[in-house]
């Protein structure tokens, strides 16, 4: 469709590792049906369908392999979530991701082998109050807004003597529905074993870039959508597409699209390629800044651009909307992202 | 005469606008049901009847109208002073369209038969009407639309499908306007119909919008027979009827009262988490806020106009761009402060009032209907600003 | 044009007068010609042209009869203003307004008397810095942004100590060229003599006020040529005002101009009506910001809407653009009036 | 070979990209007039041409022309680093039609004559070019231009105007898009055609633009003689020639420099200000710093796109939108932090490089200049979205 989309700052061997996974995700990528008819169930995602992509090596998919992950990089995690908000899944594999990485640095084998495995859905419980980037460490905290919660097995929660799991049987939780049809959890702390040590840093930064990389597949595919509504709708005896207002508000959601594809591979590409520290931090706070802001911008464009019909919840053009409202402050929403961005990065060079 | 209570109700006229303001505030903090107040959807009619039949006994259902049907006579000052009222204590919005809508253009349109007939049934909420306007494929482009009434004998018989039918489900009657003339150019050949919900051939079916809510409908006529005396006005004569009544919808589209409610709902979030100390936020808020006031003074520029009896003109379409615009962004400061509580469906933590996702939800088809955002730029540019077509 | 732009929240009475105020300046509401002629001129504008609209009364209007001014309100003032502001009139009627009402107050007559009649140009330097709403009341400070100070005949300085007066003959003042054509001057203090006490607050809200209204008639005039450009001009052989993209962006001129003029004439009616303090001074500011703010849009938009020729100096598009951007922030800017509009004003009552 | 100096430059080409850069910023650091760094406004040929003959003598005026031609056969990587380095030092642009815009079309469409004869001219700098190619009644829609060329004997008479014309009254050349056959359509009937300025019948007048600036003129042609021999490439297939030189142009206008240059103004203005205190003020700042590196990570994909050899297409157009609008809202902003130092026509207390209005009034042609804003969007809503016409 455009001469740069296909041109991410991406090595020939990583092009070919996404599309690789681009195939794998196919059948999730598509199938919006799936996704609408587990919104609102309990526990508002597949736990057969989380095992399958267990199966897939998904949640394993940037753990190292001696922790037995697939040892891949950022390039293919942010494809596979891109892929999997085109098709709204709802299966938690980046907060999965998230607990596996902190698993397998803390050295802790067996239950990250059932996570690896899809069999065991491991959340990190890390944060104790909104709008924060910064992990709770606090073992007395109540831990909230946890995502899909309510199919947890364990619960991971860190604090300042290690990471310490919790079992969801018998948890003190608390889950509150979300607008995509998912839920939040809020638990409330009980004392446990530490099994090891893991720095939340990294593996937090991870996980917002693939939101990031997942809010970026769904306005994609909303505004794929949106397209081909404009191309076909008519009124006045005209196809609304030929508006002139109309096409060029489809021209800022592309404009949106195309600046958080350019972040969030650039952020992706930068990690692989050894960034660490400050540097790719700002650079995932550049990334999940734009992605929360786009998402809400094209979600509402896109319903806007849909009339009447884009109001009505048969129209799958709300569901990305009302995932967009879910997930763009989850690891942080844009203003966090962006002072974040600001305290970490140099200023420019002057000119 | 007032055609419910059988008594007559004090002549409200004679008040001067703030005794008139204090006695209809009095009146809704003593009758109207508490728990109602500030509801996050709107209401079924089954919830909201008992508030609906307490305004039809004071004889207060219908304010605009004329004291000869029942109304209380109102002049524009006094309905805008009556609604400021029930907005500012946060009563539901009723079932209003037999009220706001049908009513009066049966005074202005309406046989002398016609109006004894429905009108007393409207007051009285035996007749419960929803409006049949919209349909698929028409939209924002209402004179394309395909509804077809054919006489057969002493009745149309009338086929096709609405949609978009605000609490089609709740209503018992409905107005429609149909196409009574295919041959007709767009405009022309529509009429304005009467017809009883439950005649045989018409469907209801719930349309569930973002809100999850079921507040609109699809409504469907399969070979619906309506008598040829339910027809208002004159054969396809019913685009300019309904057109006629759409100034008024206008200005009230573009009334503050969403912007105040949803003004008032992102202060208490603010306060809620704690953002009213970060500058940023104190001047998003200022700017909001400003934008709020100078939106309330656009808005008294055209109820005054009203006040002197002038006509409202093209450029009252500005007022629903400015308060559409707004109420969204306001919705959109809401969300980014709300952080992770953006993605709760329920209040936060036990108050209603407190539903960032909601308002923001509800905020998003106000650019749409009563004519996208789009149309109303269409419309100014055109006849207004005198742009060539 | 539209129904609800004659009806100003105004009494005929009012209307009347306002009516009479704009015939009176239609020759300066009209010659822009004039206006070029002076930009960048010494002193940026006509000491005739001043002299003949004391004359007029002009000066005094918003004065006391009792101290030789017409007793005129505020609505005349700011529909005088919109009026110099559409011809785009350089001479500085407002500043000298502010002047004369604080000599007014302060009970020196003979000096008022003199600005008037239009034969001295009095200015207050009252301010020390950028960005402010306070007086400097320090005897000491250097006094900044004093406009169209190369003209003036005496500097009115407020201090602790009272309103003193500055002969600008042997008075150590910079003046720096600006945007409109004309300039802002910087005065060195020296020690003088106080001729009284004045308020400031009350004057300074009236002469912001007035300058809203100044850059609304600038708005209105700036519109108008765009709207007849849109009408002629002719591209991809269309009028161009047949593009939607650009009808949706004339109006949004439009509402901002509304939105301008909605504001400005209900400061003035409620202030011609008895309202002081703090609720006039709220009122004033959301005038002021909205008028600030409107101006600089409306101009860059009238700029671009204008295309090519727009960026000529030779197109008077241009001119109300840099008279805004020079007018904007004088009296205070946006944020600054925003800021204490939400300090002043109480909440809306909650819903 | 080098056409002027007679010495072989250094192969450029063989150096790794970083060690590239280096060798540039080095020579420039040691070269460049600091007077003349940041300009604030165009320079004229005047003022310029110091700079202009010192990169001529290094061998350095055209370093995107093939080395056979005298410039430096530089890939399109080097070809961005080489500007990055002069963006970076502030190096004012030169009067660089010639170079840029007439060299390449030259080397592409012109005789074996013409090359030989312009070429070396203009790397001497001996020939400054300006470009006609805008008109009065033309504007973005360049393809209605109306300036004749009539065949008469062996010259062509050539009748017209053109406007926006850089620099003109700098230039003794001027290369023409040019009407030849007035019956065709459009695109089709236009001729490139090379003009000697001193010609008889021209007439050049200066435009005072917005900046206070006369960088550009109006040109009349009355009645102007050209040889015939003056033609480039095809009779009536000019169009076709300048349109595949304007991709360049493209990319050229998206390119983050003026954005970059307005943030670090807006930084130093900020301090002076002393608003970074000001939370407000930091989220307008982090907002504008996050667009500007995503506009540069969104220019980085366009030019590995050149870098890989490939054609850019239509979509690289929204690379203009998005650095055009930055640029402005970047100066936008700040006016608003200048307060009253905004109204100033100079530079703020000597700090030549703090001038907000100066800087905010550039802005403004680059949502016109280069095919507007709107045009930019109706490329890539047809081109690249696929909308219909």
């Amino acid at each position: 469709m455009s001469s740069a989309a296909g041109i991410a700052p991406y090595s020939d061997d990583q092009a070919e590792s996404a599309r690789m996974i681009r195939d794998s995700a196919a059948g999730y990528a598509t199938d919006v049906a799936r996704a609408r008819a587990l919104r609102f169930t309990n526990p508002g995602f597949s736990k057969d369908t989380f095992r399958e992509m267990g199966e897939l090596g998904w949640i394993g998919l940037a753990v190292p392999e001696a922790a037995g992950g697939s040892g891949l990089g950022m390039v293919e995690l942010v494809t596979l979530s891109e892929e999997l908000g085109r098709g709204l899944a709802p299966e938690p594999v980046i907060p999965a991701t998230l607990s596996a990485l902190l698993l397998a640095e803390a050295g802790e084998t067996e239950l990250l082998g059932q996570l690896l495995a899809g069999e065991a859905v491991v959340l990190t419980a890390w944060q104790d109050r909104a709008a924060t980037l910064k992990p709770c460490l606090d073992a007395a905290a109540t831990r909230r807004f946890i995502p899909m919660a309510a199919g947890a097995t364990h619960f991971l929660v860190p604090t300042e003597a290690g990471l310490t799991v919790v079992e969801a049987a018998g948890a003190d939780l608390v889950t509150e529905p979300t607008n995509d049809g998912g839920n939040l959890g809020t638990l409330r702390p009980k004392t446990y074993q530490s099994v090891g040590q893991a720095t939340l840093g990294p593996a937090l930064d991870k996980a917002a870039l693939a939101t990031a990389a997942y809010l970026l597949g769904g306005m994609e595919a909303a505004f794929a959508m949106t397209l081909a509504y404009l191309n076909t709708r008519q009124q006045f005896g005209r196809i609304i597409g030929t508006f002139q207002a109309l096409q060029h508000k489809a021209v800022d959601v592309k404009v949106q699209i195309a600046l958080t594809r350019a972040a969030v591979e650039q952020a992706a590409a930068a990690l692989d390629a050894g960034t660490t520290g400050d540097a790719a931090s700002a650079l995932v706070s550049r990334a999940k800044a734009r992605a929360s802001e786009a998402s809400m911008i094209v979600g509402q464009m896109c319903v806007q651009l849909s009339g009447g019909i884009g109001y009505t919840d048969d129209y799958d053009v709300g569901l990305y909307l009302r995932k967009a409202m879910t997930l763009a402050p989850l690891f942080g929403g844009a203003a966090l992202h962006r002072a974040r961005f600001v305290q970490l990065s140099p200023e420019t060079e002057d000119a | 005469m007032n055609a419910i209570a059988g008594t007559e109700p004090e002549d409200l006229n004679a008040l001067d606008d703030d005794s008139f303001r204090l006695v209809v505030r009095r009146w809704i903090e003593a009758n109207y049901p508490p728990e109602l107040r500030n509801p996050p959807k709107r209401l079924h009619w089954e919830e909201n009847n008992p508030w609906y039949f307490k305004l039809a006994e004071k004889g207060w259902l219908c304010p605009g109208w004329p004291r000869e049907y029942g109304g209380l006579g109102l002049g524009p000052i006094k309905q805008i002073i009556f609604t400021e009222e029930l907005e500012r204590w946060g009563c539901a919005r009723s079932n209003d369209h037999g009220i706001i809508m049908l009513g009066p253009l049966l005074i202005r349109y309406g046989s002398e038969e016609q109006k004894k007939y429905y009108l007393p049934k409207i007051l009285s909420g035996e007749h419960v009407w929803c409006q049949g306007y919209s349909e698929p494929n028409s939209g924002s482009d209402l004179a394309s639309l395909r509804t077809s009434a054919v006489l057969d004998g002493d009745e149309y018989v009338v086929n096709g499908q609405k949609i978009w039918t605000t609490l089609a489900s709740d209503a018992n009657w409905i107005f429609l306007l149909v196409r009574t003339d295919p041959t007709a150019k767009k405009q022309e050949g529509i009429s304005f119909l009467l017809v009883d919900m439950n005649t045989p051939g018409i469907t209801v079916r719930p349309i569930i919008n973002l809100e999850m809510h079921d507040e609109f409908c699809e409504v469907f006529f399969d070979n619906v027979r309506v008598p040829k005396a339910n027809l208002v006005g004159q054969l396809n004569k019913g685009w300019d009827m309904a057109k006629a009544l759409l100034s008024f919808e206008r200005i009230y589209l573009g009334s503050p009262r969403q912007s105040a409610y949803a003004l008032t709902r992102l202060k208490q979030l603010a306060e809620k988490m704690g953002v009213f100390e970060d500058p940023s936020f104190a001047t998003t808020y200022a700017k909001l806020r400003t934008d709020f006031e100078d939106l309330k003074a656009l808005y008294g520029r055209y109820v005054e106009v009203l006040k002197r009896g002038q006509p409202l003109g093209a450029d009252v379409s500005q007022l629903k761009i400015v308060q559409s615009e707004l109420f969204q962004r306001i919705t959109e400061t809401m969300m980014a402060i709300a952080a992770e509580n953006a993605g709760l469906m329920e209040p936060m933590e036990g108050n209603r009032n407190l539903n960032p996702a909601g308002l923001y939800i509800q905020a998003r088809p106000t650019t749409i209907y009563g004519g996208t955002s789009e149309i109303q730029r269409n419309i100014i540019a055109k006849n207004v600003l005198g742009l060539p077509g």
